[in-house]
């Protein structure tokens, strides 16, 4: 129990009420969050269901390759960081301090591509926040020899489909604040790791105090989960015939 | 192990330790002892201090609206301005008084004490949710002030979004931060009740209280956030139309349904009723017990009422939207499931009444609070049958009948539960005892005013007179002074409560620790408590309403000492 | 003042009735309730009362710990009257939901605010407290509170949208109101059964003068709301504006706004649109959908959204700059009233303009809205 | 002393007991990306709406994996298990309910 001591707030009786009640709040939040990204995703449902052609040409406008290399690597940082719950356990400190920055790097990682993506969108003037939205030149696809350059703009081919632009607007905002949030969550998620990392480094975190990495690394799959539901509904709304870039 | 001692070291640093036997209020006198204090106690009267300002804010603003419906034509401001004052009225009195009030101030300060606990389960996201609050209540008053808020604080879109040009971002977005605050609160208070509870105080033995504020932060946990994506969808759509790139996420004009909203909005919003009246159930349960010396009449079914409340709250938001332009067979979906929430509530009543069957029943302030929330509340509560009942709806949906309905629920109900408490827990909360007679005078003149306010409301509402109508049919004008009458009796008791409430800090007499002789763990503390609550971890060896046997849950005698 | 106070307000439709019934049966069964809870509640106070208040300890009372049998009691008897209560009102709102199949139309458009009626006739009303706000769009016609006048015993069906924000068209008197949603239709009906003049309130909240979006409702007998929508008995200054049947301007815009290309008899490029209304039809890409006014309406603003099967996805989309929602409102009329045969030839010439007074004997039009011929089918006449 | 009263839930909180088996944890995570490419491989076989359905199963079965032995459902007690119960039947009403709305609205009624 001595080495407890150091870890037991004042308030709690001993280590395992405190662990247990650190489990549960963090399960609480989790439940919170869940229902957060509930309201956004019944809304996007609605217009799904509403809209399906609109929301199929919108979301085959974008970049289902940097989505796969996303999922991918949010998926194995929820790997390693189970590893490191393990490491923990096992009280191998390397170990840890080596997953949790690979974790932390990997999220770093989809960061990087997310933000490589809004740019290109910002390119291609598909950010609804702009005024540019739709209006920037691209081939048409139509005209199969890519020789001539540039000539319609989005709104225009969107038009000749039948498409109304202010519904692709909508999927697009959809788009950027669902990714947004969850990007939000990401980065939090990332500096708490770093924040484990240190705590690792000072060797606060031992076989009997773990609980810190537990409760970052739920947090981290449900962002990594929420991520599972995203990137369908948004990327592969549409059939796609290719990939996109 | 070194690693151990180096985190001793910073662990220590973390939590100072603290003097024994010294009450809560003497430890530390600096202003940081108060403003980074870790304490429940503090944090509970910070909440106090800050909710005590914002009633009396959203009070005189509701002033304001009486006054103005004096006269047909609107008596002192113009339509503009009567619209800002009774958006203020809302938003202040819902998110930044009766929302954040019992949870805050009795829920911070009790919950632990009645479990006999030392602290909150997580302090200092206590702490942080009294920041965040203020933060959240410091950009609604900025949007208050800075040209006001002209939507309701219903906030229906496409008018907040497009056709309101007022602080509708800034004043959203307080509401947001709000929101986490009781997010924090509701958690803490769910982990506590679970993980920190004392020896022997099994589920059977906690008291109804208890039971109250965790149905309570249930709701605040699952339902809040849903309000929190549905206003920053509208934040987006508003912030959007302001850039001149409008987004029509609930705009018809751009394929956007503004139903959606509705749907989000009253999602949160009705269990937020629950929010507000599941707290006050709590105390009334308290009360009635403590001041008819009974044990409650059907204990497990006042406790799982109160989670029935809180779970059935969830199925029945779109009565809300009957007349909206809903689906025929939603409409008759949700009237069927508002029938299924008036059931707990009814039950609550008749328990209640019953417990006062074969007591001995005395009336002090707190008692007649209770009583006093017993009327109102079965007024307000029979009240929302016509509502959810659909062909009656027809007719009364938003009238002055739905405003006399949910005044009847929320001030009868939640600020008769609210200034109830705070007279029950008032010598405990700081060791005096305030004025017996004039707060039996206070007590009354409230529910006296309130009849005389609200009551008029309903005929009002069943003639047809609007809700957010500053100027109406003369014939409406009779009806209207009556209220503003009633308002004033309110008003004139509201000021004497805080008068003889303040006045006990100078010259109330010293209280002892069971002024009422009650049978609850926070009445086997000290008044005040000291910073730890208790000397040793209590052992709860009975329930809790053992007034017949005289017999506090640690098993001493309850008297007066 | 206090005799200006009716004590119950004016019952004047038949669902006023109904909706009275169901209201006072309410209050007086839970009313009862209330009252015992309060009586058994003094009479505990007054009996169970502490003798010696001024002693709080220990008071001797009995161990009453509660009942099964009296918590299921108190929680069974509720629900059923609850339940009991569900059950008729849905009987109500069902009654509320659907006109008779011959109740004449009447469209009305609520605009912050004022309520735009426009009569099957075509007469219309503008109602609203502002007058400052609608003289513009009466055309200037001088300042006057619009009155909308109903016959008595004669169902309407009401057919409401918005073109702004969403308000609410509420008439205590028929204990009756429903949401003007934007960007749809949404419909109710009345059966008046009283004459005399009640108010119209916008009951959902809809910015600065929201409590001005008000106005009078006019329930006069038969030959009066004949003469009324003939124009000979005036409600106000001012005229009320007639130059033919709703379908007919609708017919007018028709042609004017070049549906006629396409829309024509040959079939050359778009569907022939003689009694499409309320028919289902296939849309590209599978699946079908009813032509109801919201269709039509979707089809206008967005002709791509939903194409026939069978046709291309080519005509322009007319937004609210090109087609107010009142002219939308007289063209789906226009396309309701079209039976086989009617679609007007391509080349018919000169139309006149829309929302002057065209009086004028040589100007086609279906007699059966003719407002010189006073017809007691008057609107009924544009039902299928 | 800690004293709980759901105690009969609650597993003894034993670290050692709790680790879990490297192959376990990879095995997880092939299921999960074959999870991936199977929904990437769903949206170029032409479903058309019916993708969706398809989509949201593929990644609920994906979640469950996560949540069962990523998040340590597995080893966790009843509580745990309470909590995450409510969210998901506060998010089926979330859905269902509003839906019941859209999805009948076109009906008008009896």
């Amino acid at each position: 129990m001595s080495a407890n001591e150091g870890a037991l707030k004042h308030h709690f009786e001993d280590i395992e009420q405190q662990r247990g009640a650190e489990r549960l709040g963090m399960w609480m939040f989790l439940a919170t969050e869940v229902l957060f990204f509930g309201g956004v995703f019944l809304a996007y449902t609605v217009y799904r269901i509403w809209y399906p052609k609109d929301w199929a040409a919108a979301s085959s406008q974008l970049n289902v390759l940097v989505a796969g290399i996303n999922t991918v690597l949010l998926l194995t940082s929820s790997l390693t960081i189970t590893f490191a719950i393990r490491a923990a356990q096992l009280g191998n400190r390397k170990a840890l301090m080596n997953l949790l920055a690979i974790t932390g790097l990997l999220g770093a990682g989809f960061m990087c591509f997310k933000a490589y993506e809004y740019n290109q969108d910002y390119e291609e003037g598909l950010v609804p926040f702009c005024k540019n939205f739709g209006e920037e030149l691209v081939h048409d696809p139509d005209d199969k020899d890519h020789s001539h350059a540039a000539t319609t703009t989005f709104n225009q081919q969107w038009e000749k489909k039948g498409i109304a632009p202010q519904r692709i607007r909508l999927f697009m905002s959809f788009y950027f604040i669902m990714t947004g949030i969850h990007g939000l969550h990401i980065i939090i998620g990332i500096g708490a790791i770093f924040y484990l990392w240190y705590r690792a480094y000072m060797g606060w975190i031992t076989a009997d105090r773990y609980v810190g990495v537990e409760v970052t690394s739920l947090y981290w799959h449900l962002v990594d989960a929420i991520w599972l539901f995203l990137m369908p509904l948004l990327y592969l709304a549409g059939s796609h015939h290719s990939l996109h870039f | 192990m070194s690693t151990a001692t180096e985190h001793e070291a910073h662990a220590s640093h973390e939590y100072p330790a603290h003097p024994e036997h010294v009450s809560y209020l003497k430890d530390g006198w600096s202003i940081w002892s108060w403003l980074f204090t870790v304490d429940h106690k503090r944090i509970g009267i910070m909440y106090l201090v800050m909710l005590t300002i914002f009633f009396g804010v959203g009070g005189t603003l509701a002033g304001l609206v009486r006054a103005n419906l004096l006269t047909p034509s609107g008596a002192i401001m113009d339509n503009d301005m009567y619209n800002k004052t009774f958006t203020a009225h809302g938003v202040v009195m819902l998110f930044l008084f009766l929302i954040p009030s019992i949870p805050g101030v009795m829920g911070n300060f009790f919950v632990p004490i009645m479990i006999g606990a030392k602290d909150m389960a997580f302090p200092k996201l206590n702490i942080a949710s009294w920041y965040v609050w203020m933060i959240g209540a410091s950009f609604a008053v900025f949007a208050l002030l800075t040209g006001g808020l002209d939507t309701g604080w219903t906030l229906y879109p496409p008018y907040s979004s497009r056709s309101s040009h007022s602080n509708v971002v800034p004043g959203v977005f307080g509401v947001f931060i709000t929101g986490f605050s009781g997010i924090m609160t509701g958690l803490n208070i769910i982990v506590t009740i679970h993980r920190m509870r004392a020896p022997g105080m099994t589920w059977g033995r906690l008291p109804l209280f208890c039971w109250a504020m965790y149905a309570t932060s249930l709701i605040q946990l699952l339902a809040t956030p849903v309000l929190a994506i549905a206003l920053t969808l509208l934040m987006v759509e508003t912030g959007s139309n302001a850039l001149g790139v409008p987004i029509g996420i609930f705009d018809p004009a751009l394929d956007g349904d503004p139903l959606l909203f509705q749907h989000l909005f009253w999602f949160y919003s009705h269990p937020a009723v629950y929010i507000m009246i599941l707290p006050a159930m709590g105390v009334v349960s308290e009360l009635l017990t403590c001041f008819s010396r009974k044990n409650i009449f059907g204990y497990t079914a006042v406790a799982w009422s109160s989670v029935g409340i809180a779970v059935v709250g969830f199925l029945v938001w779109a009565h809300h939207m009957f007349v909206a332009g809903i689906s025929y067979y939603a409409a008759l979906l949700f009237s069927l499931l508002s029938m299924f929430v008036a059931v707990p509530s009814a039950i609550k009543i008749f328990n209640w009444t019953s417990t006062l069957y074969r007591g001995a029943i005395s009336f002090q302030a707190p008692m007649i609070f209770a009583l006093g929330f017993l009327v109102l509340f079965t007024v307000g509560g029979l009240t929302g049958i016509p509502l959810a009942t659909l062909g009656s709806d027809l007719h009364l949906h938003d009238t002055y009948f739905v405003v006399a309905h949910f005044h009847f629920v929320m001030v009868g109900g939640m600020v008769l539960g609210y200034l109830g408490a705070l007279h029950y827990w008032w010598p405990k909360m700081f060791g005096v005892m305030y004025s017996d007679f004039w707060s039996r005078i206070g007590a009354v003149l409230i529910c006296v005013g309130y009849v005389t306010t609200f009551t008029p409301q309903f005929w009002l509402g069943y003639h047809g007179m609007p809700r957010r109508y500053p100027n109406y049919p003369a014939e409406f004008q009779y009806l209207n002074v009556l209220s503003t009458a009633g308002y004033t009796i309110q008003a004139a008791a509201f000021l004497l409560i805080h008068t003889y409430l303040i006045a006990s800090f100078f010259t109330g007499k010293k209280a002892g620790p069971n002024p009422w002789g009650a049978t609850g763990l926070e009445w086997v503390a000290e008044s005040p408590p000291i910073t730890h609550n208790f000397d040793k971890t209590p052992v709860v060896v009975c329930g809790p309403y053992e007034y017949p046997l005289n017999l506090t849950q640690t098993g001493e005698k309850a008297d007066v000492r | 003042m206090i005799l200006q106070t009716r004590f119950f307000p004016e019952q004047a439709s038949e669902l006023a009735w109904h909706v009275d019934n169901l209201i006072w049966v309410l209050s007086a069964v839970l009313g009862a309730t209330g009252l015992a809870v309060y009586a058994v509640i003094a009479w505990f106070c007054i009996v169970y009362r502490r003798k010696n208040p001024g002693e709080l300890g220990f008071a001797p009372t009995p161990r009453i710990l509660g009942s099964h049998k009296m918590e299921l009691a108190w929680t069974i008897i509720p629900l059923l009257i609850f339940l009991a209560f569900f059950g008729w009102g849905a009987h109500v709102y069902n009654m509320a939901l659907h006109p008779p199949a011959d109740a004449p139309e009447i469209y009305i458009v609520g605009k912050q605010w004022m309520w735009k009626v426009q009569y099957p006739g075509g007469q219309r009303v503008i109602i609203g407290q502002n007058s400052l706000e609608y003289s513009k769009e009466i055309g200037g016609e001088g300042y006057f509170e619009g009155v909308m006048v109903l016959p008595v015993n004669r169902p309407v069906k009401i057919v409401l949208t918005s073109e702004d924000v969403i308000h609410n068209f509420g008439i205590p008197a028929f204990r009756q109101k429903i949401d003007a949603v934007p960007g749809r239709y949404v419909s109710t009906w009345y059966l008046p059964t009283k004459t005399g003049t009640y108010d119209i309130f916008c009951d959902q909240y809809c910015g600065t003068n929201h409590s001005l979006m008000v106005g009078k409702i006019m329930v006069v007998e038969q030959n009066e709301y004949e003469e009324w929508l003939d124009g000979k008995w005036k409600t106000g200054p001012g005229k009320n504006a007639v130059d033919g049947s709703l379908a007919h301007q609708g017919r007018q815009l028709f042609q004017k706004l070049n549906c006629i290309q396409c829309h024509d008899t040959q079939k050359s490029k778009a569907p022939v649109l003689e009694e499409i209304f309320n028919t289902r039809r296939p849309i590209k890409g599978g699946g079908t959908v009813i032509a109801d006014e919201n269709y039509l309406r979707e089809s206008i603003r967005r002709p791509r959204a939903k194409v026939r099967e069978g046709w291309e996805p080519i005509m322009p989309h007319f937004g609210p700059d090109k087609v107010s929602e009142e002219e939308l409102i007289k063209v789906i009329a226009y396309i309701k009233s079209l039976k086989k045969g009617e679609t007007p030839v391509r080349t018919e010439d000169w139309v006149a303009p829309v929302g002057g007074n065209t009086q004028s004997p040589d100007d086609p039009k279906p007699k059966s809205a003719d407002p010189k011929v006073p017809d007691p089918k008057s609107g009924a006449g544009e039902q299928k | 002393m800690a004293f709980y009263f759901d105690h009969k839930h609650q597993k003894l909180d034993d670290p050692a007991a709790s680790v879990d088996k490297p192959g376990a944890i990879i095995a997880v995570w092939f299921v999960i990306l074959l999870g991936v490419i199977a929904t990437i491989g769903v949206s170029f076989a032409h479903l058309g709406d019916s993708a969706l359905i398809v989509h949201m199963l593929i990644s609920v079965v994906q979640v469950s994996f996560v949540g069962y032995y990523w998040m340590h459902l597995n080893k966790a007690d009843s509580l745990t298990w309470l909590t995450v119960g409510s969210a998901m039947f506060i998010m089926l009403i979330l859905f269902a309910m509003p839906l019941s709305d859209y999805l009948t609205r076109f009906l008008g009624g009896m």
